[in-house]
């Protein structure tokens, strides 16, 4: 029961072209940054990318994208990224754009067996194109299915050798979301606990989802927004 | 004279009433938390996973892992709790929080909001804001009455793409409050010295004006 | 945004005859014990109970039986109760019978915004009877619909005056569900303690979905099946 | 002779592979437990909200709070973890269990179950049965061959009501092991000291012998 790997390029080791992956965070906040590296220095190609954004020029997915890595990306935010947007006026990169919380659903969705969800988001605009349309209680919502991933690959604060997780903060976003929702998950940790050291009423991500689990190093944490208030304010 | 961006957020302020929970858009919506009224105690919650936003943090004191839903450091208040992204539009889809202020790029008469898309631009993407104007209770409005070519933003119907249908309950401008009712905009109030006429003249949807329309105070 | 309730019988004021409720716990574990005294104290009829399990015939929601307040019970699993056998078999109470998981989440889809899921439990089964059938991937799912409860009655360990709650072990089972679910959510706790006392990244129900809250007194946490080892074993 | 119930369960912990998840049903499966042989480390599943059950408590270190799916009180085992009853059904429905056994009143030769109900007597209610057989991947049903009537529970197709259609892959009895197959029971292995001719006449349902079954060994 012991999920622990050497590292990131053990963790991704059978990630190949093509594939279809999870990434978890929220701007550059809570992403799997080792994983991320590795996969630019594996050089593996034609990928398609669920995740809630892009990561910006120089950091996080927009690594990837440098190195033409990313076939498409599924997300519900890509600014802040003038290489994302190059590939895409230039048609080398798709992208669909979808709702945030329809993102965050369909993800739940795979990780808890529930092959289509149903949510208003999107009804009456270009994104309920297509959709199945259906009215509850007078209420229209739109038939979005669950995602269908070969690989989850995601960020936690703590974890231990039996792949139970905890995250910090804001970093937990889509991160046990997604860790539910990949055939394979892959966690990297700050801190990489013997099982048992964490407190089972405080775990947010129970082993069972955890396929590889490796401590992580040389965090940069890059902070997307500095913005802070002076003492006097 | 119109409203500043500041007066704007001080009078959708005006509209919070104690123990709401409340989503603030980014922009002139996320100033809007700098003029919460004395005795009113509200709960910020922000769409990546938090309810308890605080204010800014001191410089040094910031954290990469906690961050609002605009991407900025940010820092938490007693009582604040984290959860993952799901729970957090499942609590906005259930009409969990019961108001939402978020900006537009153009605002229809029945309540259509467009705030995504420019065609011929490059997108971005729509965030959380269609699961917000889908689900939300109350949806406020905050933008300039005018875009700056000078047309209006308030419209018979949106041309831009839309973000939600039939959701915007109010629009609070530069020029005045705005209900959105069956048959318009009726317009409830105006920024100080703004005529009904001017406010008329840049409201290119079906204006309501009953009685005489007070002024704000400021 | 205090909460805070003085006691049981405040909590429950206005809980009137015909109410649909929630009620957390697995058995008697983890259950509202000191609301549902309140509810038998305050003798409200007719309702309809939404909890895994009926009590047992002195305890838990077998006291409501027994004062005859139910009119209707949904449930995975109603044995070792002799009351609620005499009062079904003569006609005297409804019982619905829904799989367990089938339970949990519909309370889940409620606190979701989500109206309806798909779940394949109990196709091919007298469960599946009138309910739309479809096929997802070759598999075929019922679709079954949000609850629609007019009170959730729950328990936590902990929680503080703005309604954040904690769980402990297995007493958390459906009360986080049903906390999320409910028009109107009661809490009581073990214990009650001032906001910022619970570590943010720790919180099982955000004080968002609890709209009444108050510290439980004289818990009895009656064990249903108590199983020991010898020492020697 | 036939199997006792603690030789069924010792049989089916045969069936443990190292690092799999397993849900064990009330009654024989709970007795799997004991059984897990040296080497196989796996992880209990109690669908009431924990992984990594372990033993019942000794006398006085029972709490009232840590109960399995049959209400027995018990214990963890290092590594555990606690969850709702969304996300409990939810790992059983995305098929995160590896190995579910539990027990049941009928099987059919097409592997449908039937364990919840029988017309006129009180029902009890299905609890997680029909989550789990809808979901798991793996699911073998640990049960005595006949009833108390001696009549065979192993049918062409169940007489009760049914808790799962097409489900079960293994049946593990008193009398041998059977695996469902598209023809029928295929017999894996018999009881010591038990015939394949009286395995064939208490299995009402199509029984497949190929070649000479082998004697499970004790």
């Amino acid at each position: 029961m012991n999920k622990v790997v050497n590292n990131a390029d053990d963790a991704v080791r059978d990630i190949s072209d093509g594939a279809v992956l999870m990434l978890g965070g929220f701007g550059l906040c809570g992403i799997p940054e080792n994983c991320i590296q590795a996969l630019v220095k594996k050089g593996v190609k034609g990928l398609t990318c669920i995740s809630n954004n892009a990561g910006v020029d120089d950091f996080g997915i927009g690594l990837m994208l440098k190195s033409r890595q990313v076939k498409k990306m599924i997300s519900s935010y890509v600014g802040e990224n003038a290489e994302f947007e190059r590939q895409l006026l230039n048609g080398e990169l798709e992208v669909e754009l979808i709702p945030q919380g329809t993102l965050a659903t369909r993800c739940m969705a795979a990780g808890y067996g529930m092959p289509a969800i149903f949510t208003p988001a999107g009804v009456g605009t270009e994104v309920a194109q297509g959709k199945e349309i259906r009215n509850f209680n007078g209420k229209d919502y739109l038939m979005e299915y669950a995602f269908d991933a070969d690989f989850a690959i995601i960020k936690a604060w703590k974890g231990d050798t039996q792949g139970n997780l905890v995250f910090k903060a804001t970093a937990r976003n889509f991160n046990p979301l997604m860790a539910m929702a990949g055939k394979i998950t892959i966690a990297e940790v700050e801190e990489l606990l013997p099982a048992g050291a964490l407190d089972p009423n405080e775990i947010h991500t129970p082993g069972i989802y955890v396929h590889r689990i490796f401590q992580g190093s040389a965090y940069e944490k890059r902070i997307e927004q500095l913005t802070i208030r002076k003492a006097h304010q | 004279m119109a409203l500043s961006k500041e007066q704007i957020a001080q009078r959708i302020a005006r509209e919070l009433k104690d123990g709401y929970y409340v989503n603030l858009g980014i922009g002139i919506p996320t100033l809007v938390a700098n003029y919460i009224p004395e005795g009113v105690h509200v709960v910020l919650q922000s769409e990546n996973g938090l309810l308890g936003m605080g204010p800014f943090p001191f410089e040094g004191e910031e954290d990469p892992d906690l961050i609002n839903a605009g991407k900025q450091t940010i820092t938490t208040v007693q009582g604040s709790s984290f959860f993952d992204s799901a729970m957090s539009f499942g609590m906005i889809r259930a009409g969990k929080v019961d108001l939402t202020v978020l900006g537009a790029m153009e605002v229809s008469e029945k309540g259509d909001i467009a705030n995504w898309k420019i065609p011929g631009k490059m997108v971005k993407g729509m965030g959380g804001a269609m699961d917000l104007v889908a689900s939300a209770k109350n949806i406020i409005v905050a933008m300039m009455h005018t875009n700056p070519k000078g047309e209006s933003k308030l419209l018979p119907a949106c041309h831009l793409p839309l973000t939600g249908v039939g959701c915007v309950k109010k629009v609070v401008t530069d020029l005045g409050v705005l209900a959105i009712t069956e048959g318009g905009f009726k317009l409830l109030e105006r920024a100080p010295g703004v005529s009904v006429q001017e406010i008329q003249s840049k409201t290119a949807g079906k204006l309501i004006v009953e009685g005489a329309v007070p002024e704000m105070v400021y």
